[in-house]
């Protein structure tokens, strides 16, 4: 293992202040316990907006906090959900008197992890609603399993959802925003290599010269099937199947098409994926309305990307387009 | 006989070196089938726990060194395992919240509490490939052994050895809760990392109460 | 070798069809001979600002073209810089009335190809400068060698120069700025691995799973030298040494921070060095006024980062400031 | 004896030939000291140059296929090769301009021509360790030859086994331009790749004389 670390325990203490070394006046950094936070919050009667997660994603989700998205990010260990402490600290920093929102990636840590800050946050009389995020298709038979995982969709929500409460939405509209974010998107990945996690100090799984992991998870943890390497076309056929199926998407339809990259796989190979993408949406009839191309919810080194999709409407279309202030999405201000 | 807050006092730390000493076997386990941080994550929070003990009051009871292993989980382990043990032991410690010392009776109302609190968050069946899968059958043995009058040595020794093949059962599973779900066929042959934890915790209080 | 590519042979042409997928509204992309133009190119009036070089290095040059930055990026093949007739095509189709400027980084094949374009556009009367950016002190001897290679600091010269053709500058102003960046701006790599081109199929380079290659260009080519792994911080310590030497930096200066990812190497671990580089700046005096991370020049999928340093002055900082709007840096609109 | 458009053609030929089967190796030696790419570069200009020839008018001269080696090369190579290569190609034609055929006289022209214009672009002296190692020899050797009274297969013999030397003889030099300048020393003991590829050029030039 090469990392460009200098200490795999301090990985997050680290990072999260070369976040605030780097991104001074957009956002701030409390360190015990660990959360990011906007300049300027709490806003006073602006619901506050609170992700957060394993570390490991960046950008995902402290390079999200800013004007028209997150009022904070609460990262936690690589790859590790964080505890109820940090995120209880964060969504008592952003409560501005208007209740604050969790967006929650659906995996059986964080959403414990979250439920029990909400608690806490309630007996304080913080008004705390939570939308789990789930757009991962690779998840089959969701019934017999923790249910489908939240990935790349999860910055989709987390942007439109921004746009809603920037806009003045109380905290029923910006959790019935999430919500809808949440019931039209939907995302599939492909692993090509491994993650390496800093203390475990080696790859997450084993794959061969030859092999990818189709419906890969963002944390190394295994997808639908193993399969030979196929050309970028045909990998990208495979993953729009089960994504279009499952809304579905149809003749007609607009769309955000979102293609993520997962660290490892260079751009010019993600313009690839994404003009084959593109193609067989507009051959389906779906417009692609929107874009979003790079690398936003990552698994540390790992070569691989995702395709997200995310059915548009106006109301939609108009919260995508607002601006927005943050690390890693910046336009219109 | 019963046990005390000292035997409690034992049994977190002997938790505390079974799991650094295992770290890197629960990370394996974790990495075949979740994401490789089992180990890592509860010796963080027990090496957490550790540094904690020396500010309790001498006198604590039972119950408050349980409620401080649970609280101490809570805040530095994160994951599922975090919250999934942390309810265990704050559970355990509200069961026998009025005892000074536990005897078997109160020990198997620990253990009971201890695995509901896991259910009740978790929501997982036996079979479904958790830490469950050691603590059900723990419970079940503590108790039978109660009924028939064992000891609390003997009652921690049948709930480690039940637990300890539980975990050794989950092997042929194929998972239901937990990360370890999204591999479907594929989680056969692997061990569950949560009740592989579980059974050396088990097997710590035992040893620590022999 | 695994790559999400369909063939190696058509990389390029397939992520430049992607790049206009993605990108709708901003760029057009001609495809015979291959460049990326400003959708609403040429501006009458306007110095017009081309680029260009080997693809590979992706979000350079095509992510930087758009309103306040570029006109048109040439992309060659990868790692390998592109011939006279696409750069002549784009130098062209961006011509404005005001001349066109050439953002050329120091490589040998670059620097030819371009001025043979340059002779061509010149003859069909359309005024053409050239800034040659080199802006590596990793290259030592420079008088005995190829001369310092251009690198990171090219995003900053075409931002800032882009900012000033925006508001209106001419073209002899327009290349002052430029030139005013190159001379005062210094920046060093590290690859902790090797890119694979595709055709190649076999990484650039060997390096042990032990050593780091100090001072490396962004195409594989060695840099200074060849040592043992080592802990992020030391690592950075041995960047910015040789960087604020060379200007020199010193006590009192303002300056923009740019740390740039080569590709491969997780955003987690670029604000570890973001966060220690900081430090070392603001402990000998220097103000860190401006920043910039993330993956901007990459060498494909290589690991590995470089550190940017420009001093500031009042114009610089305002051009900086200026809005952007472009594939990969956006901000004021 | 003087060599036609005939060997043009064939020379022509047989270089991207010998490029193509050359390919792999090129880009072996370019890995060592530069980005790689050597190969893959004159094997997609030569080829592209293959594609051209049937466009060429019946009555072409030498100079004329020179010509269009020269532009396709400049409008599909890139990188440092495609330019310097390129303007060896132009200068070789105007060189030959008004002549039929090419007789000793007017191939040491071409030849000498060829080298100039890579020594105008590049700015290399012999030593720097590029392709003007290769072919400052063979222009010489070429001279020498003529001088002597060689005829045209013979002279090109002596260029090409004078820029197989060269090329060989790059191996214990430092580069000074060029990718291969920023090793260093670290240049020592790789031939570069334009002096070799420069070395099969001229060796299908003398192949398809004799
Ligand atoms: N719903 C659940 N109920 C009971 N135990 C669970 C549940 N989900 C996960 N677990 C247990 O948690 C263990 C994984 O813990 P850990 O690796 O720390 O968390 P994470 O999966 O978040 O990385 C699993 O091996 C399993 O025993
Ligand atoms: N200034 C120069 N003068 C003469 N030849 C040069 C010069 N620079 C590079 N070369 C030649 O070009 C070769 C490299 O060509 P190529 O790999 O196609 O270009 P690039 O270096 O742009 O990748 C070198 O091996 C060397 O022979
Ligand atoms: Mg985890
Ligand atoms: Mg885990
Ligand atoms: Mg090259
Ligand atoms: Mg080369």
């Amino acid at each position: 293992m090469k990392k460009l670390i200098n200490n795999p325990r301090t990985v997050v203490e680290e990072a999260v202040s070369g976040i605030a070394a780097a991104h001074p006046g957009l956002l701030e950094v409390h360190t015990d316990p660990i959360f990011i936070v906007r300049a300027d919050a709490p806003k006073q009667g602006k619901v506050g907006l609170v992700s957060g997660g394993g570390s490991g994603h960046e950008p995902l989700h402290g390079g999200f906090v800013g004007y028209g998205m997150l009022d904070a990010a609460v990262p936690g260990a690589v790859f590790t959900s964080p505890t109820p402490d940090p995120i209880l600290a964060a969504t008592q920093a952003v409560n501005g008197g208007a209740g604050v929102l969790h967006i929650v990636k659906n995996y059986t840590g964080d959403v414990l992890n979250f439920e029990t800050a909400a608690d806490l946050a309630s007996a304080e009389d913080i008004e705390v609603r939570s939308v789990i995020v789930n757009d991962d298709v690779a998840v089959k038979d969701s019934l017999y399993t923790a249910g489908r995982r939240g990935v790349a969709g999860t910055v989709l929500v987390e942007k439109i959802a921004g746009a809603a409460a920037e806009r003045g939405d109380d905290l029923d509209a910006v959790t019935a925003v999430a919500e809808k974010v949440n019931a039209n998107v939907r995302s599939m990945g492909v692993a090509l290599t491994a993650p390496i996690v800093p203390h475990a100090g080696v790859p997450s799984f084993d794959i061969g010269e030859d092999e990818i992991e189709i419906g890969i998870g963002i944390h190394g943890e295994p997808g639908r099937e193993r399969i030979p390497m196929e050309p970028a076309d045909a990998i990208v056929d495979r993953m729009l199947g089960p994504i279009l199926e499952d809304l579905p998407f149809s003749d007609g339809d607009r769309v955000l098409l979102f293609v993520n990259g997962m660290g490892g796989t260079p751009l010019v190979e993600l313009y690839i994926a994404f003009r084959h993408a593109a193609e067989v949406l507009t051959g389906r009839g779906i417009t692609v309305d929107r874009t979003l191309i790079g690398n936003y919810v990552t698994s540390l080194e790992m070569q691989g990307f995702s395709i997200t999709v995310l059915k548009l409407d106006d109301e939609l279309t108009e919260l995508w387009d607002a601006p927005v202030q943050t690390a890693a999405l910046r336009w219109g201000r | 006989m019963a046990l005390g807050t000292d035997w409690v006092l034992a049994w977190v730390r002997a938790t505390a070196a079974v799991i650094a000493e295992n770290r890197a076997e629960l990370v394996r386990l974790d990495r075949e089938i979740g994401d490789g941080d089992h180990g890592e994550n509860l010796d963080r929070g027990f090496t957490a726990v550790l540094g904690k003990l020396d500010g309790l009051a001498p006198d604590a009871t039972p119950a408050d060194v349980l409620k401080l292993v649970a609280t101490t989980l809570i805040s530095t382990v994160g994951g599922a395992a975090g919250p999934l043990y942390g309810t265990a032991y704050l559970k355990a410690s509200a069961a026998v919240k009025d005892s000074g010392e536990l005897d078997p009776a109160a020990l198997v109302a620990a253990l009971t509490a201890a695995r509901d609190g896991i259910v009740s968050r978790g929501k997982a069946e036996p079979g479904d490939k958790t830490m469950v899968d050691a603590w059900t059958p723990a419970v079940d043995a503590a108790a039978a052994a109660e009924q028939e009058g064992a000891e609390v040595g003997a009652i921690l020794d049948a709930a480690a050895s039940a637990a300890e093949r539980g975990a050794a059962e989950t092997e042929p599973l194929v998972a239901r809760k937990g990360r370890a779900s999204y591999l479907g066929e594929r989680a056969i042959g692997h061990r569950d990392p949560g009740a592989q934890s579980s059974a050396l915790i088990l097997r710590a209080a035992a040893d620590t109460a022999a």
